[in-house]
């Protein structure tokens, strides 16, 4: 997440002399996307296409289920980025682009799986039961993280790239020491793939053969840096070295996406380990609010994606094969409205905290210096009163 | 530049004039950092530097503080000179390790053979109204540390100047700026003399107590003197601008006249710097304190959500209640 | 263990039947790191508990701290209770960022809904001739940051019950085991009842000085107040035992009758917890205060080579100095 | 490096209860080491071997000094072990068994390459021409690194594991922006490469395309943790998912070694970017002198490596190919001798730096707070002097 400044126009100067700085002469293997390799269920146009190792078989009700979901979810999102503008939150971190890789892997999921997002997952958070105005608390500003991770086994928005990544490992070595089937899921970027944390997590992961799946929405954005200055090759195969099996899955085909997490789930419940699912996706919107994409991306790449929209493609799909009708459209576009309004009143509804919430829950069991500094904090506001200040 | 010599600018915009002057002046001078290149960073700091420089001088890293900090060190050993952009403070802490056992001690481990002219820069402090990791103050947590030296400019010309000293430095130097003044404006004379880096300046004069601060608490500080000054009461104010080394010889000349001294930090008080000068200032003046050395910061919390942030931080109100209890001595 | 109550151990060992003990009473309390398994610790202290636990709670981890911290708050969430050994002071900096950003602030982050009873293990602090980075003592870079709490005994008996307490707190605790004082040996009541692990103890008592310190520097101040008495110098000495938070109180009773205070840790004097110990209780005794409370330790320099280590950690004169120079005032 | 206690003996206990957790079902692929994969050109029993992509052709010049190289290296080292135990050094870590890996890359540099050490590059040293009695002072406890790293372009040992790869790959930048064509190689371990910082070197290096060669020494242990506690495929494998090749090298082979380091270095200086060489080797030492390798490996697996040792199957081929004769032989071993000698004397004169040392060259340009410490630690030296003390 980023703040950032308006800043001014730099007077114009002479170009500086460059270092005699030798260029690469030839890098080994390209960093462009390999397109054959992602694994497709539905084109870009909604045709229903079949893959030799991922499939799936939905009822025209779970398919409902996911184009409900998918819409909801940008429509929450939309009305979040609105709220940010009228300044009711001081920040928002849009989904835009990416709902078929979240709601996708997020309706892979068992109530049982156990989920570490990062900052952006408002469309898994959904498919989780949380009520979507509690992720607005952190974006306001009245919390640090608004929901109990344990009501829906939905961790805190993480905002430090890439350490969830370990705690999934973590919670996954625990999963496993007690017996149980259940799986994990960590949500990262393209840009978090570089982190230090990231790497241990797939050490870790692999050496203890834990449950859990490690699932990598590259959008092609790390805020302004293009994939190209994480990896030179595609980030799915980081997980070959590491031991256990990378997929690249096109992350704006819905059905795509919830196949492939399905199997990567199923492998680390049946013991097999950990699995990298690289959802090849878009952000289609700015890195968050604060953020001016004109300033380091074309026009251009953006139309090329909205070509690709997931769920105009999926929705492509059920027309043609009479799974949805206007009927639903309408009822959907009711249900949208809804959300969007309940959200606009309960964000205003949304009180801040009382100023000694400072002092709450900094320990499980108490500390001295935190009882004191409340003490005296109490006093002090106590001196206005007196006062009439 | 050449011609015009006094530019009125805000504070971001004088470090990145700065490091323009360092880049042109020196082709050994690098920037490294997310998002520094096109994006110019998320406060424009670098901005159009990348334009002007190409790529092999401002290079967008990939997304590893460890890794920045890291290649910098590395860098620096082949006679390079990096500045390194450290997002926000709050992400700092996976470059730690690289900072505190290589970055600061790799000097003294060559027996004084190899330099480490690195400076890192960390926009730091609340105010901005910001998500979690955005407001931090960890300060303290790299002036404990020896090798390292710590810096935060309060104003424009002393931005402007303290980076081209750090810049210039030998030393790797942690380069706190003040972010929510980055758009306060002030006079930057390019042709100046500019003090010794780590020396501490007398921003305002006085008589009945002395306030020390730096970076962004140093406006809070005049703002204070001059609301104690409607009152009767007399503040000096000690810009410290240095947190390693501190100039400990200014502040005992000040109390020394003024007898009293409230240390204001943005950065919790327990362990803050204003622990040190607390502790030091009263063993040099002991005999001279009318009153305790007293401090005003932050708590030993977490940096509280944005909406309870002005609470948390210090305030005028908080400082002129501390002066207060100081002068009731 | 049944039978025999009170044991006569070393401090190492001490620490080794306490988490025999955690093990036993708790099926989940798990032992992670580097070595912990068959080697049983470079230091022995988890000798033996990985055979009679198995690998599947004392685990040894892959080569990387980060990941050990990490994976460990991983596991507190899932309901585990991890005891994280770090092999020397020197190597937790690669864990400083999921310490500080993660451990510390989760709690809080979920407003109270998830606890993180992890305790991470630091054998610190010199005297034993090592190589760099063994020999660090950093606990006020974690004191300095609120969520964690840190704690270190000073002898044999704490050693154990502090680390019951430890394993028992909801809340994580950064362990700082004495490492120069591993084989000395002191009785054990393991049918005692412990006193708050946060509480200092005034382990002798004396009216003219206050010694305060904690983990290895409590035998020496012992020994200080033990050489001081045959001078005809009447001294207290106070074994703090934790740093975060600091039992105040007891200072501030202690120095209230003795009206002087030196406060003695290896740690550098620069921001160590010297600095708020002086800095606080400056405050809360400013008229009672006969001196300025003086502080042995560290100088801010890396720490030396071994053949060296002598000269710059705190001995008995460096301690008996700064108790004339206070008797002096 | 590590220090360690002599530790009690545990009274016998009844075994504990164990968790009922979830052993893995099947870990996908074996963690063995996959022999077929190990560039060799030289047999363990000395006999000379073609390999379709690595060569070398030496004059018997270069094969006498390879073999002299190795020889006095395990002399030195093991003249520097028994001076340890005659109290002259803290510690020392031994590089018994891995000679060939360290001085078949060693010679394969070329004078204005630069090397990153961890504290185990006795032999690389030696072939870097640092003197060798200027390893010891770190040992010894007088000095953290005793030696100008630019006097041989061999930086000073890293004792915090994986740091060096970092500083390797941003030297390697540097040299690329200088426009030079020289190379740059970091060493570590096969426990350091958990470590984040090596897969962010990685990363670094991939996208940068930086002359740099990743040396690793797998000799099998991280202190008591064997290799497949750190990863569960072969290490070189890792490589391929950064974007760069990886080579499994016979760490007992000098020429092997020599051949694979030639050839990666080769690729930087031309451009390719990095290459990561895993040379499978063995500790046949503790870790360091503190260290009691018997808790946790058993004799047999060191008699298997011993079988396999660098110097031997050098010596066999040598004598096989009368390269070598008994006259060069007991020249070497006088060499030896005198070697020795050399380091016995030059230790016992090595002297202990003053107590200011401590103060000295914390910083380039001086710190206020440095100078009055030094100042209070003179006056207070002082004092014991004017007391008589
Ligand atoms: C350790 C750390 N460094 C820097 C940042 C600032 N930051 C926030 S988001 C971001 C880019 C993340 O990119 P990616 O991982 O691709 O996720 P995306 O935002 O595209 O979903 C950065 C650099 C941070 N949050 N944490
Ligand atoms: C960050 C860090 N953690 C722990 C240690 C302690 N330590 C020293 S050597 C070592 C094992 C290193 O194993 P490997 O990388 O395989 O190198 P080897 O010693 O086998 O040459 C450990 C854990 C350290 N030096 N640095
Ligand atoms: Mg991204
Ligand atoms: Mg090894």
């Amino acid at each position: 997440m980023t703040v950032e400044s308006t800043a001014g126009r730099r007077p114009r100067r002479a170009p500086a002399k460059r270092t005699g700085a030798r260029k690469p002469k030839q890098p080994v293997q390209p960093a462009a996307p390999d397109q054959p390799e992602l694994v497709q269920l539905l084109t870009p146009e909604g045709k229903r296409v079949e893959h030799p190792e991922y499939s799936v078989d939905l009822t025209p009700d779970e398919l409902r289920g996911l184009y409900r979901d998918m819409v909801l979810t940008r429509r929450f999102d939309a009305e979040a980025t609105s709220l940010q503008r009228q300044g009711e939150l001081g920040l928002w971190a849009s989904l835009l682009g990416q709902e078929a890789a979240q709601i996708g892997s997020g309706r892979a999921l068992r109530d049982d799986d156990y989920v570490f997002p990062t900052y952006r997952e408002h469309g898994v958070a959904w498919c989780r039961g949380v009520d979507p105005t509690n992720l607005l608390g952190m974006f306001r500003g009245v919390n640090n993280g608004g929901w109990d991770p344990n009501s829906n086994n939905f961790h805190l928005y993480t905002i430090v790239i890439g350490s969830q990544a370990l705690h999934a490992t973590g919670y996954a070595m625990g999963v496993a020491k007690d017996g149980a089937d259940s799986a994990v899921i960590a949500y990262f970027g393209d840009g978090a793939s570089s982190q230090g944390d990231v790497a241990e997590a797939f050490t870790f992961s692999a050496v203890y053969n834990a449950p859990v799946v490690f699932f990598c929405q590259n959008n092609q954005w790390a805020i302004s840096e293009p994939t190209e200055k994480q990896t030179r090759v595609p980030l799915y195969r980081r997980a070959a070295g590491y031991g256990f099996p990378g997929v690249r899955v096109d992350g704006n085909d819905v059905l795509a996406c919830l196949a492939v997490t399905r199997a990567a789930l199923e492998r680390a419940r049946s013991g097999q380990g950990p699995t990298l699912v690289e959802a090849f996706t878009y952000r289609m919107g700015a890195h968050t609010t604060s953020d001016d994409p004109t300033r380091y991306r074309r026009d251009a790449e953006r139309e090329e994606w909205e070509a690709k929209d997931p769920i105009q493609r999926l929705r492509a799909h059920l027309e043609a094969e009479s799974v949805i009708d206007a009927d639903f459209l309408a009822a959907l576009e009711e249900e949208s409205e809804t959300l969007g309004r309940r959200v606009r009143e309960s964000i205003r509804l949304m009180p801040d905290p009382p100023p000694t919430a400072i002092f709450e829950n900094i320990y499980a069991d108490g500390h001295a210096l935190v009882d004191e500094e409340r003490a005296q904090f109490a006093a002090y506001q106590a001196s206005f009163a007196e006062e009439g200040h | 530049m050449a011609a015009e010599k006094v530019m009125r600018l805000p504070l971001a915009k004088a470090i990145n004039e700065s490091l323009r002057k360092a880049m042109e002046d020196d082709a050994k001078v690098l920037i490294m950092g997310e998002d520094v290149g096109k994006l110019g960073g998320v406060f424009r700091v670098t901005d159009g530097l990348q334009k002007d420089f190409g790529e092999d001088r401002v290079v967008d890293t990939p997304l590893a503080e460890s890794g920045i900090v890291g290649t910098a060190i590395g860098m620096a050993l082949r006679g390079y000179r990096p500045v390194v952009e450290i997002q926000f403070d709050g992400f700092v802490f996976p470059a730690y390790d690289q900072i505190v056992t290589q970055l600061a001690k790799m000097h003294a481990r060559a027996l004084g053979k190899i330099k480490l002219p690195v400076v890192i820069r960390i926009p730091y402090g609340g105010g901005i109204g910001a998500v979690e990791h955005h407001s931090e103050s960890p300060e303290a947590l790299f002036a404990h540390v020896a090798g390292l030296k710590c810096v935060s400019p309060s104003n424009a010309a002393d931005a402007y100047w303290m980076m081209q000293q750090a810049i210039r430095s030998d030393d790797p130097v942690i380069f706190f700026e003040p972010k929510r003044r980055y758009w306060d404006k002030g006079e930057v004379d390019t042709a100046a003399t500019p003090r010794p880096l780590h020396e501490a300046v007398t921003v305002r004069e006085g008589t009945d107590l002395t306030l020390a601060a730096y970076g962004p608490m140093v406006k809070l500080c005049l703002e204070a003197a001059a609301a104690a000054a409607e009152e009767g009461t007399s503040l000096e104010v000690l810009d410290l601008r240095s947190m390693s080394p501190i100039d400990f010889d200014a502040v005992q000349r000040s109390v020394e006249r003024t007898r009293r001294l409230v240390v204001v930090h943005e950065a919790p008080v327990f362990l803050g710097t204003g622990s040190e000068i607390a502790a030091r200032i009263t063993e040099r003046c002991f005999y001279h304190l009318e009153a305790p050395v007293l401090r005003v910061g932050g708590y030993h919390a977490p940096y509280p959500p944005a909406r309870l942030e002005d609470e948390y931080l210090p305030g005028l109100d908080r400082v002129l209640d501390a002066v207060d209890r100081a002068l009731a001595y």
